[in-house]
């Protein structure tokens, strides 16, 4: 790494990267909820978290603001954003559905007694 | 042929007990007792022997006070291949000679209880001896690791057929391990003999190496060309090739034998300085095979999981033999045959083997605290103790930021070479009395011992001085060498030192919290406690000499040193001009310094 | 006061909220609680996008996350939010791996952003000579197929018209999934599977 | 009689006895008298006998050769001298002296160079005359001598007068040698006499107060698994035995010529000590404070190991003294004319070679030569700190001082007679001696060091003492805290003070624990709360008693010379206290710690002593079968309590004084004022200074008045009984339950030393067993494994076998498959994860190796 990515914040604009940090962030911290979490909304609020870290990259990638070269995505990152937020949607409305079926079910929302698919 | 030949003196040391064992497995029948009293007559036959190098003034003795080697010998063995049957003794084998006489006597009289396969077992006892007496006296390198393997075969058996439940395993355990260092030793070895060569050595060199003898009034050149003239296989060859003038054109003569080869080692140009793999020497490669080969035996972590395995396994008297003298050989071998042949990979590696030390140190203490075996515990305490031997052989500290004073080292090397004795004293006694109270308990858990001082007071007696002379209690064995090995690190290393000197603490916490679990305490509550009888005339007669020798040792060290000292100190003063010679001053300290000071950092030259 | 550049301070506050709420999402042990914190995580990611220049994701960022799709969230939480599932603890084991695993992801995922040169920014003056464009109509032109922004690049008419589609697929076999299965008793349930 | 032949073999004998009668009672203990009380006499003849030649060592051959000068005071008039010229501090001592004072100087200090020696009794007489108008002098000279130049202005001590050479050698290596040795100055004389004085008292008190155990004993602390208290054989003469070789260690110590010796020694007093306290070996609690007691030793032991590699290494002697050939030239030299030479006018100066592991962190020229020069030698002064602070550590274990004071209150499980020698008197002295006795290598920063550690000592155990009511164990944390006040004394650069305290404090210390000895054995309990007005029952413990609470506190009459002996060594250290912290007003604790410490110990002593002799019984039964003990207890009170109220008296008629005789002994160039070289802000005060009137005064007021204080709190709260103690207990629970608690020290260590340590030793193990053994376990399975593979191939045809292998094989891997799919869906994430890290990681390296990128 040739600089010091936080040297200058607050004099330079940011960079691509800085969004993709943050982005980074947002999804570790969702595989994260995913990965430890017993409650199926929980897991349901992980995936929330790493569609949102997605996103951020499609948008950084495609603002014309911060990259120093002119390959930026331009408006497809935008709308690939906007699909994914869609999506997210309706696959939030799914998930919620069988997360409902499930506590309807089995009385519980915990994932670990989901293993009926175990091989 | 008569006694005071070397040949015959030491031949017969070694090979009694061969011979004897030979016999008995010829002759028919005996019972048990018999067998028995037979086999300690001849451990103690050559204990006597062993002793009658004491006598001053005999045809064959012993002299304190001088370094070299004494009492030498040479046969031709294998001519082609230079194999020479060589022996002699020094200040460095001598006290290890008559430990293992002594600690064998011990051993065997220790060996009463054992009733499975009497004969057998009597047998492999004495093969064992020969194989230990014979590789502390060997000094041809051929005949050295024969005898290295003649002694682990019968050890393996020993482990395998006498032992406890687990015995298959440990020995199988101890002779993979060993196996592994015996194959990197022979691989040394012949690197080291294809490497040598006789020819380069002057004429005092061939004196030295007990190739050539001189007579009294004898100048060396004369006794060299009586040699070259004397029509023996060995000055054959020599002479042929000699003969050739040019020394581009002469065919190397290679050979086994350790004296000559440590002179190889230690001289300019040496022969074993050719780069070989890696960029690294010869001597480099060997000595890290042979270093490895040694550790094992020591043994050091992280090649010492055999120890614990093989002493809970083996009957009480085969630990006392592994612990008291297979151990040592490990030592041995690095001072006889690693510091020497190889110096300029030692000194290299110095920091590693000090660094092997210190951490067995602390490993071994470490573990033993944690041990609710009896046996166990007593085992990793061996690890423990047997890192300050391999610490106190690193310690070169005669290097160019010293002035090449060899005082420091030639303390830690003695301190190593005390802490073997003394180890074998005190650890051989402490396998022995937890033998004493498993032979009546038959079980070693720490845990449910307690108590003993009130049945067995006089046992108990002896086993708190055994076990503090473990502990390194001033007045008894364990002090000096610890306290020689500790004194001289600092001058080496201070983080070493330092670390080396906290395991004081480690040694205490083991071996008095296991005195406190089996000793101490209101009443046994553990299994078979109406066994617990005092203990018999037999076992106080192996105890108690253990326990004076420990205390002679520990309040009068020099009646040890004036025999070792000579030897270590030429060793090392040796090793000390060799360093002065190949390491002048102002080309080391950049290469200690840059790396955090320590690291041997491999030489540019 | 001077040099500052201020929507890179705005970055670091959005960015900073956004940031520290998935982290609290993550530790928290209450259901209701990470729920609350994920909002202000993405309303923080859509201030993000506003800064970025993509004003119309952010605001669909915030009325159908935050507006709509979280909604849905409280109430899945509101409708089984019994004592026992409020607060449920996970192994100590599967935090350690899963904070190890994760954190080695992460660092790849840093490292790998800083890595490229091109990401790291333009200078404050080339930034400013950017001129601003609304992006409203130029994405909804882009929706219905005609790219005004880079007549070069393709529309998304038709994958819009799959979205749609299956949105609408979803929700149906949302509806019918999330149905009451009153009827069923659990002796059903038992060997229903 | 010539001192250089008969004082060691004088010294020697003494030093023997207790080990032939060691010796003679492990062999013969047993069928020595009826039921080994043979043990007891014989051990008792040796110690006495050691007494006696100590002190025909002391008034025969010492005194006659070495007459005293009165130091404290024969010094002042030198303040007045200012004439003295410039020379007279370079160590150029040979010049005529100037003033009566300087001969006095000479006089005490000893002269070492032959020729001097015979003028030293004239000197002496010179002193002693001067001495009427010592106090004279010293207010008529307070104007002049106030201020710190006068202070440099006095000419540094040169070496006192010693014996010393070589009973045999341990081992040598060139120059290197270990011996055994004996370094004998006036120091060592006065030690042998106190040992031997006070192992004669308890080994007299012992015959009593052991007599339980001349037949078959019960020990009603231990239940049996039957539950039957455990009946045992007595073990008489293994007391006595213990007691001997214990009395053998510690005259090794104080007699040792070097370093290595006084740590075989150190190490032997230690398993003495084990043995002793673990001397109910049945009570699991005496094993486990054994056991405590060793370790924690060895703690101290470590360090003191560092410090003597770093002496060693660098010096490359441990002797203390000079070896010297017929010529008086050095043949060999010790570590404190080493380091304190005559060129640099016995201050202390890192010799020419010290650095750190030979040199190596040293600069070096071009030459590799070391660039020792005469500038100040920073990495040789560092050394010296390594040095100082590692010896130090060994005697805060022995001392019991802070962090190591824990073994000390459970060492009390051993027999009374036990503390009263071993746990008060010598033994836990030894480490004040040695701090003594290697005070000239100290720094001034090590000083400092050990300075504090005795002040926190000494606060920290006083407090616990408050709280406490088991007897011994007030007792016990009385020592600690005495001991820290003399560690201070020595930090703070008052020698004489300090061993002067030691000598007062082991008479009125083992004073007090044979008479908590005795109670024990009237009462039959070790609880406070369970006697009170014991005075009636036992009149001679009781006064006795009162008589070391009086020395203890440093009763007298303030600003006078008259007093218990607590008074002048306590008032010593604190005029020293005074004197520091004028100079190092930075260091105030240390100021004020010693006065506070003196509140608290008169406070607890006389708390102690009200509840067991004042008021009414507390529990009628006991008090009904009290009795007093047996006159072979009894007798060796009185004589100690005459020494406790007497130690630090002049004889009349003469100069003799415990003060005056250790003054002779002061270390060599230690009467300056030092500064530091590390903290170039640190000095340290000349101890004469501190006997100014300006120190004295406002010292000894508040000596007296804290406490007067103390003795008042106690008497209003436990005789007349205004306070209620329960109350005042409630009120300041909070800290209460720290006193009582020990402050935690057991705990924390507990928790951060030794649990960790077994966890880290079971983790060893495993790791032996889990991974090294595995390891083998796997290259052997592996051998076997590669051997089957070659039998299979060998033996079936390969179609055959890689028809089957492969059906095997995909049906292995279904089979294998199948356990990865657990079905838990965090699992499954837990792996994408991990997998995608490791495809990144797969991707970089490829990328790395595939060329042409």
């Amino acid at each position: 790494m040739p600089y010091f990515p936080l040297a200058n914040i607050l004099t330079e604009p940011v960079g691509a990267a800085h969004y993709v940090v943050v982005g980074a962030i947002l999804f570790t911290c969702g595989v994260l909820c995913m990965a430890t979490k017993r409650n199926a909304l929980g897991i349901l609020m992980g995936i929330e978290l790493v569609l949102n870290g997605a996103n951020l990259n499609f948008i950084a990638f495609g603002s014309r603001y911060l990259r120093n070269d002119a390959n930026t995505l331009g408006l497809d990152g935008q709308l690939v954003a906007l699909f994914v937020i869609v999506l997210a949607a309706a696959e939030a409305a799914v998930a919620l559905a069988i997360v409902l079926n499930f506590y309807n079910n089995h009385d519980s929302i915990d994932v670990d007694r989901a293993d009926q698919l175990h091989g | 042929m008569t006694l005071s030949e070397p040949a015959v003196y030491l031949s017969l040391i070694v090979f009694l007990p061969a011979i004897a064992a030979l016999v008995l497995a010829i002759f028919p029948r005996l019972n048990d007792d018999a067998l028995k009293l037979t086999t300690l007559a001849i451990t103690i036959a050559v204990l006597v022997l062993s002793l009658g190098l004491f006598r001053q003034g005999a045809g064959i003795d012993f002299q304190a006070g001088v370094a070299e080697m004494q009492n030498t010998f040479n046969l031709e063995w294998i001519p082609s291949f230079g194999i020479q049957y060589f022996m002699g003794i020094d200040g460095i084998s001598f006290p290890l000679v008559i430990l293992t006489a002594f600690l064998s006597v011990l051993a065997m009289a220790a060996s009463w209880p054992i009733t499975k396969h009497v004969k057998a077992y009597c047998i492999l006892f004495l093969l064992l001896e020969t194989g230990m007496l014979g590789v502390f006296l060997a000094l041809d390198f051929f005949l050295f690791y024969v005898l290295w393997e003649v002694m682990l075969l019968p050890m393996y058996f020993l482990i395998g057929v006498w032992g406890g439940p687990r015995r298959e395993y440990a020995a199988i355990k101890f002779f993979l391990y060993t196996l592994l260092g015996s194959i990197g030793m022979l691989i040394a070895i012949l690197m080291l003999y294809f490497n040598s060569d006789l020819t380069r050595l002057d004429a005092e060199q061939m004196v030295n190496a007990g190739i050539v003898k001189t007579t009294p009034g004898q100048s060396v050149e004369d006794a060299l060309q009586a040699w070259t003239d004397s029509g023996s296989p060995l000055a054959n060859d020599y002479a042929d090739i000699t003969a050739e003038s040019d020394l581009a054109k002469r065919r190397p003569l290679h050979t086994f034998n350790i004296l000559a080869l440590q002179q190889m080692g230690q001289m300019e140009n040496s022969p074993f300085d050719k780069e070989m793999w890696a960029g690294k020497s010869v001597q480099w490669w060997a000595f890290i095979l042979l270093f490895i080969g040694f550790v094992i035996k020591v043994p050091s972590v992280p090649l010492h999981t055999w120890l614990p395995d093989a002493h809970v396994e083996a009957p009480t008297p085969i630990s006392m033999i592994l612990a008291g003298v297979l151990l040592k050989m490990g030592g041995y071998g690095i001072i006889r045959i690693c510091y020497p042949i190889c110096p300029d990979a030692a000194y290299d590696l110095a920091y590693c083997v000090c660094f092997v030390g210190v951490l067995s140190m602390v490993w071994g203490a470490f573990a033993a605290l944690a041990q609710t075996d009896f046996k166990r515990m007593v085992a990793y305490s061996s690890v423990s103790h047997m890192g300050y031997v391999v610490l106190g052989l690193g310690v070169w500290s005669a290097v160019a930021d010293t002035g090449y004073s060899p005082y420091y080292w030639q303390m830690g090397v003695n301190g190593a070479m005390f802490q073997m004795i003394a180890h074998g004293i005190s650890s051989a006694g402490m396998f022995f009395l937890v033998g004493v109270v498993y032979d009546r308990v038959h079980h070693r858990n720490l845990n449910e011992y307690g108590g003993l001082f009130a049945k067995m007071p006089v046992y108990s007696g002896l086993a708190v001085g055994i076990f503090f002379a473990g502990l390194g209690l001033p007045g008894l064995c364990g002090f000096v060498g610890e306290v020689l090995v500790v004194l001289a690190v600092w001058r080496y290393s201070i983080v070493l030192a330092v670390i080396s000197a906290a395991v004081v603490i480690l040694t205490a916490g083991y071996i008095l919290w296991a005195i406190q679990r089996v000793y101490l305490g209101a009443e046994y509550t553990g299994p078979h406690g109406e066994n617990l009888t005092p203990i018999t005339m037999r076992e106080l007669l192996i105890a108690a000499p253990l326990l004076v020798l420990a205390i002679v040792l520990g309040v009068y060290p020099p009646s040890l040193l004036n025999y070792m000292q000579p030897s270590v100190d030429r060793q090392v003063e040796r090793l000390a001009e060799w360093t002065e010679r190949n390491h002048p001053p102002g080309t080391e300290g950049q290469a200690l310094n840059d790396e955090g000071g320590h690291m041997a950092a491999t030489r540019s030259d | 006061m001077e040099g500052i550049y201020w929507p890179s301070v705005f970055f670091l506050l959005f960015g900073g909220i956004a940031c520290a709420f998935a982290v609290a999402v993550l530790f928290s042990k209450n259901i209701v609680r990470m729920a609350f914190y994920l909002v202000i995580s993405l309303a923080a990611t859509a201030g993000l996008f506003f800064l970025a220049g993509a004003d119309f994701v952010g605001a669909m960022q915030l009325m159908i996350y935050v507006g709509g799709t979280l909604v849905l969230l409280v109430f899945g939480v509101m409708l089984t939010s019994q004592e026992r599932f409020v607060e449920m603890k996970s192994d100590a084991g599967d935090w350690v791996i899963g904070i190890f695993a994760g954190g080695a992801l992460l660092v790849v995922l840093i490292w790998a952003a800083f890595s490229i040169p091109a990401w790291q920014g333009m200078d404050a003056a080339e930034a400013n000579a950017v001129a601003v464009k609304k992006t409203v109509t130029p994405i909804a032109m882009g929706l219905l197929g005609f790219r005004v922004d880079a007549p070069d690049r393709s529309g998304y008419f038709f994958p819009f018209e799959i979205v749609s589609v299956h949105l609408l697929v979803v929700l149906v076999g949302a509806a019918y999934l999330a149905r009451a299965k009153r009827k069923t008793t659990s002796a059903n349930l038992a060997t229903g599977d | 009689m010539e001192p250089a032949s008969t004082l060691p073999t004088l010294l020697m004998w003494a030093w023997l006895l207790p080990l032939i009668s060691f010796v003679a009672i492990l062999f013969f203990g047993k069928h020595m008298g009826p039921h080994g009380k043979g043990a007891a006499y014989l051990a008792t003849v040796a110690i006495v006998g050691a007494g006696l030649l100590s002190f025909t060592a002391l008034f025969g051959v010492w005194l006659p050769n070495h007459p005293l000068a009165d130091a404290a005071h024969a010094s002042d008039p030198l303040h007045g001298n200012h004439g003295i010229p410039d020379d007279s501090h370079n160590g150029s001592h040979s010049d005529a002296p100037t003033s009566a004072g300087k001969h006095a100087h000479r006089a005490y200090h000893g002269a070492t160079d032959g020729g001097a020696l015979r003028n030293t009794q004239r000197d002496a007489q010179l002193a002693l005359n001067i001495q009427p108008v010592a106090l004279l002098a010293e207010h008529g000279s307070l104007a002049e001598h106030g201020s710190l130049n006068d202070s440099q202005a006095h000419a540094n001590n040169k070496t006192p007068p010693y014996y010393n050479g070589d009973f045999y050698t341990l081992a040598a290596f060139g120059p290197l040698k270990l011996s055994i040795g004996y370094y004998i100055d006036s120091l060592t004389v006065a030690m042998f006499c106190m040992v031997a004085l006070i192992a004669s008292c308890v080994h007299f008190y012992a015959i009593g107060y052991m007599h339980d155990e001349l037949h078959e004993f019960t020990d009603s602390e231990v239940t049996l698994a039957d539950g039957q208290p455990l009946k045992r054989p007595g073990r008489y003469h293994r007391f006595f035995q213990y007691l001997s070789l214990f009395c053998f260690s510690m005259f090794g110590i104080v007699i040792a010529g070097n370093m290595a010796m006084v740590f075989v020694f150190w190490e032997l007093v230690g398993i003495c000590s084990y043995f002793l306290i673990g001397f109910y070996i049945e009570r699991k609690t005496a094993s486990t404070a054994a056991n405590k007691a060793f370790i924690v030793n060895r703690v101290g032991d470590f360090g003191m190991l560092i410090g003597m590699m770093a002496l060693w290494s660098s010096l490359g002697t441990f002797s203390f003294g000079d070896t010297k050939d017929a010529d008086g030239k050095f043949t060999e030299r010790g570590i404190f004319s080493l380091l304190r030479t005559a060129e640099n006018d016995y201050h202390l100066k890192p010799a020419g070679d010290m650095a750190f592991e030979g040199h190596r962190i040293m600069p070096t020229d071009s030459d590799g030569e070391v660039q020792s020069g005469d500038s100040d030698n920073r990495a040789g002064q560092w050394l010296l700190l390594v040095a100082g602070v590692g010896i130090f550590c060994g005697c805060v274990g022995k001392s019991a001082q802070f962090p190591l004071h824990v073994w000390l209150p459970d060492a009390m499980e051993g027999p009374t007679p036990v503390s009263a020698l071993v746990h008060s008197a010598t033994m836990v002295a030894a480490g004040v001696y040695l701090a003594g006795r290697f005070f000239p290598v100290f720094s001034p920063e090590v000083l400092l060091v050990i300075a504090y550690t005795g002040c926190i000592t000494l606060v920290i155990a006083a407090t616990i003492a408050i709280t406490a009511t088991d007897i011994k164990r007030v007792l016990a944390y009385s020592t600690v805290s005495q001991l820290g006040y003399m560690m201070l004394a020595l930090g703070l650069g008052g020698w004489v003070a300090g061993m002067f305290h030691l000598f007062t404090h082991a008479f009125f210390k083992s004073l007090l624990f044979m008479c908590s000895g005795s109670v024990i054995h009237g009462v039959h309990t070790n609880d406070m709360t369970e006697m009170g007005g014991l005075r009636k029952k036992m009149p001679v413990t009781a006064y006795t008693m009162l008589v070391g609470c009086l020395a203890i506190i440093g009763a007298g009459i303030p600003l006078s010379t008259i007093g218990f002996s607590g008074y002048y060594s306590k008032d010593a250290i604190i005029e020293q206290a005074f004197s520091f912290a004028d100079l190092n007003p930075v260091h105030w604790p240390l100021k004020w710690a010693p006065v506070a410490g003196a509140l608290i110990t008169a406070f607890y002593m006389f708390r102690l002593w009200y509840m067991t002799f004042a008021g009414k019984p507390r529990n009628q039964h006991r008090y009904d079968h009290a009795h007093e003990s047996p006159r072979v207890m009894t007798l060796p009170l009185v004589v100690l309590a005459v020494f406790a109220l007497g130690i630090g008296w002049t004889v009349p008629g003469t100069s003799l004084k415990v003060t005056n005789l250790l003054e002779q002994s002061r270390p060599v160039g230690t009467l300056a004022t030092t500064h530091g070289e590390l903290l170039p802000s640190l000095v340290l005060p000349d101890e004469h200074r501190s006997h100014e009137w300006e120190f004295r005064k406002p010292a000894g007021i508040a000596a007296f008045a804290t406490a007067a204080l103390g003795l008042l709190l106690a008497t209003v709260v436990y005789l007349w009984r205004f306070l209620n103690p329960d109350e005042l207990k409630q009120r300041f629970r909070s800290i209460h339950a720290v006193f009582w608690n020990k402050w935690w020290f057991d705990e924390i260590y507990g928790a951060l030393i030794v649990a960790p340590g077994l966890l880290l030793a079971k983790w060893i193990t495993k790791f032996d067993l889990g991974i090294i053994d595995s390891i083998i376990h796997g290259t052997a399975a592996t051998c076997k494994g590669g051997a089957k593979v070659v039998d299979a191939v060998l033996d079936r045809t390969l179609v055959d076998g890689s028809a089957n292998g492969m059906a095997r094989g995909t049906w292995d891997l279904g089979l294998w498959l199948r356990k990865i799919q657990t079905g838990s869906l965090r699992q499954y994430v837990m792996l994408l994860v991990i997998s995608t890290v490791l495809l990144f990681a797969a991707a970089s390296y490829l990328q790395q190796i595939i060329p042409g990128q």
